[in-house]
């Protein structure tokens, strides 16, 4: 059996989006900025899915620009932002969990003079909008905090904060990358000045994404060139992408309702069962404010990469949050920051299920996870396999 | 990322386990950053040769993979041989790892290493 | 008739691409980042197309770095590369024929107190590698001069001048997104530390690209985040995209001997005829060192976007180097910088051909041509239709 | 980048060509800017009324399309009345310019001004 829990890193193309994108290939291949015929019928597709993107998020079209995926959204929306400031001294606030899109960028930020406050979540993973009001200060530039987490799912009071950040004249930026599959969003209601979204991540296709931009707001631009995209973002503007995004985008929000019911019902079926069925197992973040397809636990004594990489060997895909997972010394920062000790953090999986896992799946994983736990704790220094116990020394 | 040979391996470590009486056990890393390896030996006093070797590793699949092919090679060698045994030949019988997890190679080494000392201190009576 | 002379802009995706790319859509659409096997499915294409592409480039793999364009691998190699120097002063040399992909980028550059050289063409379009040699200053850290230009496809001394940077120790960097198709360029040979191509131009999928980036030679990031392309530019890798291109530079490495035979002869056929029988028409750029698709020509009195357009009307497509085609006040840049005077640069077409491009499309653009012509002319107020004669006044 | 109707009167422009006899002619715009617009107006001296109007346009679809509109919106109407038209209405009449296109339609509305300035010069006396 295959089985993919590996949604948020990236979810498989929709046959309807593949199918919206396949005459842009070779049939309607025009460059967009072309005056032609070809040119003008590729624009046509572009402006519709322009007009489509906008409308579901409540937004103007000329608001939506497109780039090559969340992570070029979020270095604009930051760098952008910043350096576009008059400000002397320049300060920004951000989440402690926040995607490394965001968290190298500001790193980057740091270096060129720039303040960042990193604003601390309880153990559940949620920022409190209170903890962002007090970290204002005179040159602060911009609040930029996730709407939901990538790694253990937490939805963040976004609307509270862009609340905040409008009262206080200060620009907000989201990164919805992974909330967009199941929270609506309406820019305007959220009070959001500037959004990140990746097209992979709701069964659109990779290389492609969008950063909307509240009309007014000014950015330094990241890529410098043509004449595209309103001549904030150089480059040929991507045809088949960009409709591709758009349909997945709409399908995205047209069974929204369905897919997080279906969703949640199995996460909250995986963890509790988990919970009961496997000693010494933890839920990691909260269960209320939870991306409905996210489920991400640590199971004590053994090493996450290779509970990763025992259940692949059963076809099984997850990711983990252990360092060795990523190639760094440190595990997740995001495990680290919900209060979860090293030792647990190195043992997490995050379970990101998608609209298609079926319970047949979810039973074969918990299955497949409970020999996978035993196998691992029968290698392990740190649990006695005849009392089925075990201690961090 | 892991080539097959790896993924071959840990999928069927060899020597899991420990020795209960074992003449040497070594046992470095920290939990706390993700792994522990825990290597057992059982020595010939006689001719100071290692007849047997066994390891428990709280790790990713390359300290496990690690842990298999070191306690594999050590098994027959007399000591000064298996103090000879480097990181890179882990890696050798491995064909290869990352280079993010070469550190894992290292910890076998110093694993056999530790054990071997472990044994030393028992025997010249400590 | 659909005549398609715009291949310089974008052109069609090669069937054979399109069904390499197809099954990393739905079916191989794992991660590559992830350590399971449909993650490592994914990365084994990848790496295979980094391989492939090396070869073809005389490169080393771990040299390929995949972006999503020219667009972004000109900003990313010119401010990179600016940034990582630590010269108190800072010095480039560029052409004044680049694309806006480098010409904006060294606008931006020069706000941040980059002084940039900008080298003269000949009447013909070609950068004389002396002009270069005397323009390096103590304080040089970058020559970028285009291997081909996209405008009137003058082919530049690039062997020369990667010769000249290297005795001088300074780095140099080609976009090589026009020439790639027709001219076959070895890194090493030609002494180039930094090339940029975009797969779009040789009829792989938009929104994809390389910058090859030799070993040893370091660049400050533009794109902060997660740890792609060996951590030194962040986003999800493009499977499906990378594959394509990887194909569709085989394939033009493959048929390139013979697409350029077939082309240039077209070419040659277009320019002869077009001079023979249209009064008043001028060809921009020299006959040699010529890409074999490139016609760019002006025509007396009229001006391009209403020849562009009218070419349309007759589904011929091609582009104009008018600056009412895009937009700005100035006509091309590129034609003046030939030294054609600007009312003639207000007048130039440019037909780039194609692979598939037959001869019985060229004589049919041709015909249209010579009517669309008079047409103009007949309206207007700068040629008298009765004695056949125009003057500018 | 334009529209159907844009394209559609660029097509088919009318009044294109000289009135030799014109009672007023206008010119505006130069070469190097890539736009000359030349305006040609007969007039009823004595109802002070356009009778014919055609033009010369080196320039745009932009351009030639809104010649075409401008000069078509002139006829029969009083010189007071066709001073009257701005370049709003040549841009209405075709449903939209692209932003940069705008120019265009002031052009016409200058053409058509120039030429009609021409005409009062002669009538005048000068
Ligand atoms: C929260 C979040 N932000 C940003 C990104 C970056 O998206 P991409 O890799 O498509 O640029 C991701 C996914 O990797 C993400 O989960
Ligand atoms: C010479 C040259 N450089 C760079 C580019 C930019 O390529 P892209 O738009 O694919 O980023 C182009 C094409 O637009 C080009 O012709």
């Amino acid at each position: 059996m295959k089985v993919y829990l590996d949604n948020s890193a990236t979810t498989a193309v929709d046959k309807e989006v593949l199918d919206a994108m396949l005459p842009y290939f070779c049939e309607i291949y025009g460059n967009p900025s072309s005056l032609h015929a070809f040119g003008r019928n590729a624009q046509k597709a572009v402006d519709e899915a322009r007009a489509k993107i906008a409308s579901i998020l409540g937004a103007k079209a000329s608001e939506i620009y497109f780039t090559s995926g969340a992570t070029e959204s979020n270095n604009w929306a930051l760098k952008g932002a910043i350096r576009a400031s008059k400000n002397a001294k320049k300060h920004m606030i951000t989440s402690a969990i926040e995607h490394p899109a965001i968290m190298d960028t500001c790193h980057e930020l740091e270096k060129e003079g720039v303040e960042v406050t990193y604003i601390k979540v309880n153990h559940e993973g949620i920022v409190n909008p209170e903890d962002i009001r007090a970290a204002i200060r005179e040159d602060t530039v911009l609040i930029s905090i996730m709407t939901a987490n990538n790694e253990m799912g937490a939805i963040q009071p976004i609307a509270e904060i862009g609340k905040i950040a409008r009262d206080e004249g200060i620009l907000f930026h989201t990164d919805a990358v992974q909330a967009i599959e199941s929270q609506p969003i309406n820019v305007d209601n959220m009070n959001i000045d500037m959004l990140s979204l990746s097209a992979h991540k709701f069964h659109g296709p990779k290389g492609i994404g969008i950063l909307y931009i509240r009309s007014g707001v000014r950015l330094d631009k990241l890529i410098h060139g043509g004449h595209q995209e309103r001549r904030q973002r150089a480059g040929t503007t991507n045809t088949p992408l960009i409709v591709g995004m758009a349909k997945a985008l709409e399908i995205c929000a047209r069974d929204r309702d369905r897919n997080n019911r279906h969703m949640s019902e199995l996460r909250d079926y995986f963890i509790d069962r988990v919970l009961n069925e496997v000693p010494y197992s933890y839920l990691n973040g909260g269960r209320e404010k939870r991306l409905p397809n996210n489920v991400n636990m640590s199971f004590g004594f053994i090493e996450g990469e290779s509970i990763l990489m025992t259940l692949d060997l059963k076809g099984i895909a997850v990711s983990s949050g252990s360092a060795c997972s990523s190639g760094s010394l440190e595990p997740s920062h995001v495990i680290l920051a919900l209060g979860v000790r090293e030792e647990l953090a190195h043992s997490s999986i995050r379970f990101s299920l998608g609209r298609d896992t079926t319970k047949e799946e979810i039973d074969y994983t918990i299955e497949t996870l409970k020999e996978t736990v035993d196998r691992l704790r029968g290698m392990s220094p740190l649990f006695n396999v005849e009392k089925g116990t075990g201690s961090y020394v | 990322m892991y080539n097959d040979k790896v993924l071959d391996i840990f999928a069927n470590p060899k020597n899991v386990g420990e020795i209960k009486d074992a003449d040497g056990v070594g046992t470095v890393g920290n939990a706390s950053c993700g792994d522990i390896m825990q290597v057992y030996l059982k020595i010939d006093r006689e001719k100071g040769i290692i007849t047997d070797a066994k390891f428990k590793t709280f790790g990713c699949a390359a300290a496990i993979a690690s842990s298999s092919v070191a306690t594999e090679m050590v098994k027959g060698k007399t000591i000064e041989e298996a103090l000879k045994i480097r990181n890179a030949d882990v890696v050798e019988t491995l064909e290869g790892l990352p280079p993010q997890k070469i550190h894992c190679s290292v910890l076998a080494e110093e694993a056999i290493a530790e054990a071997i000392k472990d044994y030393q201190k028992k025997v010249s009576g400590k």
